[in-house]
């Protein structure tokens, strides 16, 4: 009766890792573009659960675990990174980081 | 010569560093609290004792014979710090009969409560003993106009006091006796 | 949609809405108690004025009623919903709409897995009473009872100035803090019931609270991780000592300075909700649940009866702690915020990995010595 | 069309974790946009409960919406970052280009990734029952519900990367701390240090 399927979820993933693409692309505040690197690692968990489940094996869920925890360690550096670098700057935004340009 | 004493403050003991026994003795304070008698008073139903000398709301007392006591000799204007009381003098008709001998009443006599502070200083200036400050210790009300006792307001509230000295009832024989001073 | 999934569906909401007119109505009454127990505390007498009309007029029993207090939340929440609502224009209006709400749901929403008693039909076959028993209990309770800081952090945001502000920030870290320290104080306890030999299965709350019938509840057995775990509840429901964001000495009301009437009410029942739930956790992993005493078996007999007995004594075990809570509130002075703080981090964590370590050796050693 | 609660959800929760996402990205407050952040992560943990992971959708409301979130909040509110101003949000041509090459490139990918994976002929309905225990086959651990599963194979398949994952926590927490770490005659606020110890959300002792 269930009619979805990997593919369907595996769409959901490519929608939300393009979406976390374009995030870090595209937007000059820092911390969105952590948000968004946030949203790719997202992406990428569905989809290896979504694996994980069509080939009834633990490892792909097993990986979002490890994925998780990568994850909370980057934001963790990277909002630290962050403050330290605010403390400098006064600012958040990319543009404002040209310290090695020119 | 005061020699000072420097008092050593013993490091705390581990178990005073934990701050747990303290913790236990004061939730043993506040549950015996629990089981104790009440202090407070049920206050419409139960009224506080008014002690002596209590100072409440202003009034206007009339003496035992229900005359008015006030001659607004304007003192209590005078006096009052917060220029709560006005008072307009009128003068008492010659054919009255019962007070002829006094020359004025007042005509108006307003204490706005909401300036009043209670301090007694109309009580004690007054000459005639005519204002006092009694027990009435609630006032309240819905607009300003409404916390500014005017005469009639002060009179009811006075009522009648008992007079120690009858002083216009002397006044009134002495100048029958025609020794007016 | 098939009709039985139809009719499955109906009769879990409805028990759904049972339940939280019975958490909401718990948590009024708990407002009740706090202003009951905190005025017999200070030697007053508390609130005993509110009446109705029909009930305060029996004789004996109406005034008794009347004197608890009995009918005070009730004119309270009316007193909530018909007051001026007052929006200050400074506020950021979607959150502050917003918050409230986001405050609530979780409390409430952390019922869902909390069993609250047990059923043994007549061919012997149990069942918790639950509204979903999922396999994850303890962490799904953790997980959503996380998110119950959004409403503070928002209401502090939205309101647009500084004393809510603060108390949005200060909640914030506060939460983030003694979270660690609550998860690793309930490690020992399903390290120990999951343990080879014992009963328990998984993460189930259920099956903690069946592990600890007839013998020792599980507070005797860890008092210390109980210990831990009741600070760390204290600091997670904002309860004094421990209640940075509102500490109305030090930022006037808190996080809900700016806020009125019923949407001030709302967050004044979720953190009694919160208190509520905390205390039935506590209960169904450290006091037994709703089972009789320590080294006791339950003296009723199993069947409805039996049940509602078992569920009446699940309550009974949660409004003493509920009064433990109050009696804290009204002993303790508050903390401040760096003391806040270091007392998480620097004593809390480590005490709880410790406790944590001591049980894992312990568990291994039992489990080789039955072994050999 | 007929559906069926399971799909319906899907849709609904797909709609949500990628609506989220794409309102993230276009929100000018970063206020608006964590919120929305956590809207998608919460719509993303329901596609776990969809897929039967329970543990894991816990596990992603618990770590990413209750305490990753709440740590992106409180440094925004910290920084006092204020929505971008409208004129700055002008996307300059060389970013809406390299946008542009991005969602191509994407595209690209989702299709060879459906054509290839040979699972494009899949659907739910041939998927296996998932099972309450926790079973071995071979090396691998069998997808179930329990949360057993998941300790089996952390500790027997991936003993390794789970000793990596706790090295790589206590570096990260031990970076913060260095990160943020008062030098000497240097004044600033104390919650920064305060918040930047947050840095081991409680994995290593789950595991």
């Amino acid at each position: 009766m269930d009619t979805i399927g990997v593919q369907d979820f595996l769409v959901v993933a490519v929608l939300l890792f393009s979406v976390g693409f374009l995030g870090v692309v595209l937007r000059r505040n820092l911390l969105l573009v952590l948000m968004s690197l946030e949203l790719m690692l997202n992406a990428i968990n569905v989809a290896l659960v979504a694996f994980s489940r069509h080939s009834a094996n633990m490892d792909g869920s097993l990986f979002v675990f490890f994925i998780m925890t990568v994850a909370a360690a980057e934001v963790t550096v990277g909002l630290a990174l962050l403050v330290a670098l605010y403390k400098k700057r006064q600012s958040v935004f990319s543009e404002h980081m040209t310290l090695l340009k020119n | 010569m005061i020699k000072t004493v420097v008092m050593e403050r013993k490091p705390l003991s581990l178990s005073e560093r934990t701050y747990l026994p303290q913790i236990a003795s004061g939730l043993k304070t506040t549950f015996s609290n629990l089981f104790k008698k009440k202090v407070t008073l049920q206050y419409p139903e139960q009224r506080p004792s008014i002690p002596r000398g209590y100072r409440g709301v202003p009034t206007l007392v009339k003496d035992p014979n229900g005359r008015e006591k006030c001659v607004s000799c304007q003192l209590c204007e005078f006096v009052c710090p917060p220029k709560a009381i006005r008072i307009t003098p009128g003068h008492i008709p010659e054919d009255d009969e019962e007070r002829s001998h006094v020359e004025k009443a007042p005509e108006e006599f307003e204490i706005d409560m909401l300036r009043c502070i209670y301090c007694g200083y109309c009580e004690e200036v007054c000459p005639e003993e005519a204002i006092f400050l009694q027990e009435n210790y609630s006032l309240s009300g819905y607009s300003r106009e409404e916390l500014v006792n005017d005469k009639e307001k002060l009179y009811e509230m006075g009522g009648t006091l008992p007079d120690k000295h009858f002083k216009w009832d002397k006044k009134k024989t002495d100048e029958e006796q025609g020794n007016a001073h | 949609m098939d009709a039985e999934l139809m009719q499955m569906l109906a009769l879990k909401v409805t028990y759904a809405l049972v339940m939280v007119s019975v958490v909401m109505s718990i948590a009024g009454y708990t407002v009740l108690a706090e202003r009951k127990v905190c005025a017999w505390m200070q030697g007053r007498v508390g609130p005993n004025r509110t009446v109705l009309p029909f009930i305060s007029a029996i004789p004996f029993i109406g005034p008794f009623l009347r004197n608890l207090g009995l009918f005070q939340p009730l004119a309270d929440g009316l007193k909530f919903l018909f007051k001026e609502e007052i929006v200050p224009g400074h506020v950021n209006k979607f959150y502050y709409y917003l918050s409230p709400i986001v405050a609530l749901v979780p409390a409430l929403t952390t019922m869902t897995v909390l069993p609250f008693g047990e059923f043994t039909n007549a061919e012997g076959f149990t069942t918790p009473l639950v509204l979903a028993n999922v396999d994850l209990g303890i962490l799904f309770i953790f997980a959503i009872s996380s998110l119950g800081v959004y409403g503070i952090v928002l209401g502090g945001w939205s309101s647009n100035s500084k004393y809510p502000f603060l108390g949005g920030i200060r909640s914030s870290a506060q939460m983030i803090s003694y979270e660690l320290a609550m998860g690793l104080s309930v490690l020992p306890v399903f390290l120990w019931v999951n343990a080879p030999g014992m009963t328990g299965s998984g993460l189930s709350l259920a099956s903690i609270v069946n592990s600890q019938e007839g013998t020792a509840w599980l507070v005797l057995v860890q008092p210390f991780s109980a210990f831990l775990f009741l600070v760390a509840l204290f600091a997670e429901t904002n309860r004094l000592p421990f209640d940075m964001p509102e500490s109305e000495t030090d930022l006037v009301g808190g996080f809900h300075t700016e806020y009125g009437s019923f949407k001030f009410g709302i967050f004044f029942v979720a953190e009694y909700a919160h208190v509520v739930i905390g205390s039935a956790i506590f209960t169904t992993l450290f006091l037994g649940g709703w089972h009789f005493l320590p080294w006791v078996a339950d003296p009723w007999a199993p069947g409805w009866i039996g049940s509602l007995l078992g569920v009446g004594w699940f309550l009974a075990k949660t409004f003493c702690l509920i009064f433990f809570f109050i009696w804290v509130r009204w002993t303790l002075p508050r903390f401040r915020y760096d003391q806040v703080m270091k007392l998480g981090w620097a004593k809390l964590l480590p005490l709880a990995l410790v406790n944590l370590i001591f049980y894992m050796i312990l568990v291994t050693y039992l489990d080789q010595a039955s072994a050999s | 069309m007929n559906l069926s609660l399971v799909d319906f959800l899907f849709y609904v929760f797909a709609t949500i974790s990628v609506g989220g996402g794409l309102a993230v990205i276009l929100s000018r407050n970063p206020v608006t946009a964590a919120m929305f952040m956590i809207l998608s992560l919460v719509g993303v943990a329901s596609l776990f409960v969809l897929l039967e992971a329970f543990f894991l959708a816990v596990l992603q409301v618990l770590v990413y919406a209750g305490a990753v979130m709440v740590l992106f909040l409180f440094i925004i509110m910290l920084m006092d970052v204020g929505p971008e101003s409208g004129k700055g949000t002008a996307l300059s041509k060389k970013r809406l280009l390299s946008g542009f090459v991005a969602v191509l490139g994407v595209g690209f990918l989702t299709v060879l990734t459906l054509e290839y994976s040979g699972v494009a002929a899949d659907s739910g309905a041939n998927w296996q029952d998932v099972s309450e225990e926790t079973r071995v086959e071979g090396a691998n651990v069998v997808f179930s519900k329990s949360v057993k599963s998941f300790g089996y194979g952390l500790f027997t398949k991936y003993m390794l990367p789970l000793q990596v994952a706790g090295f790589l926590l206590l570096a990260a927490m031990v970076g913060v701390i260095v990160l943020s770490k008062k030098k000497k005659g240097e004044s600033n606020d104390e919650d920064t240090e305060d918040s930047s110890l947050e840095s081991s959300v409680p994995q290593p002792e789950e595991a």
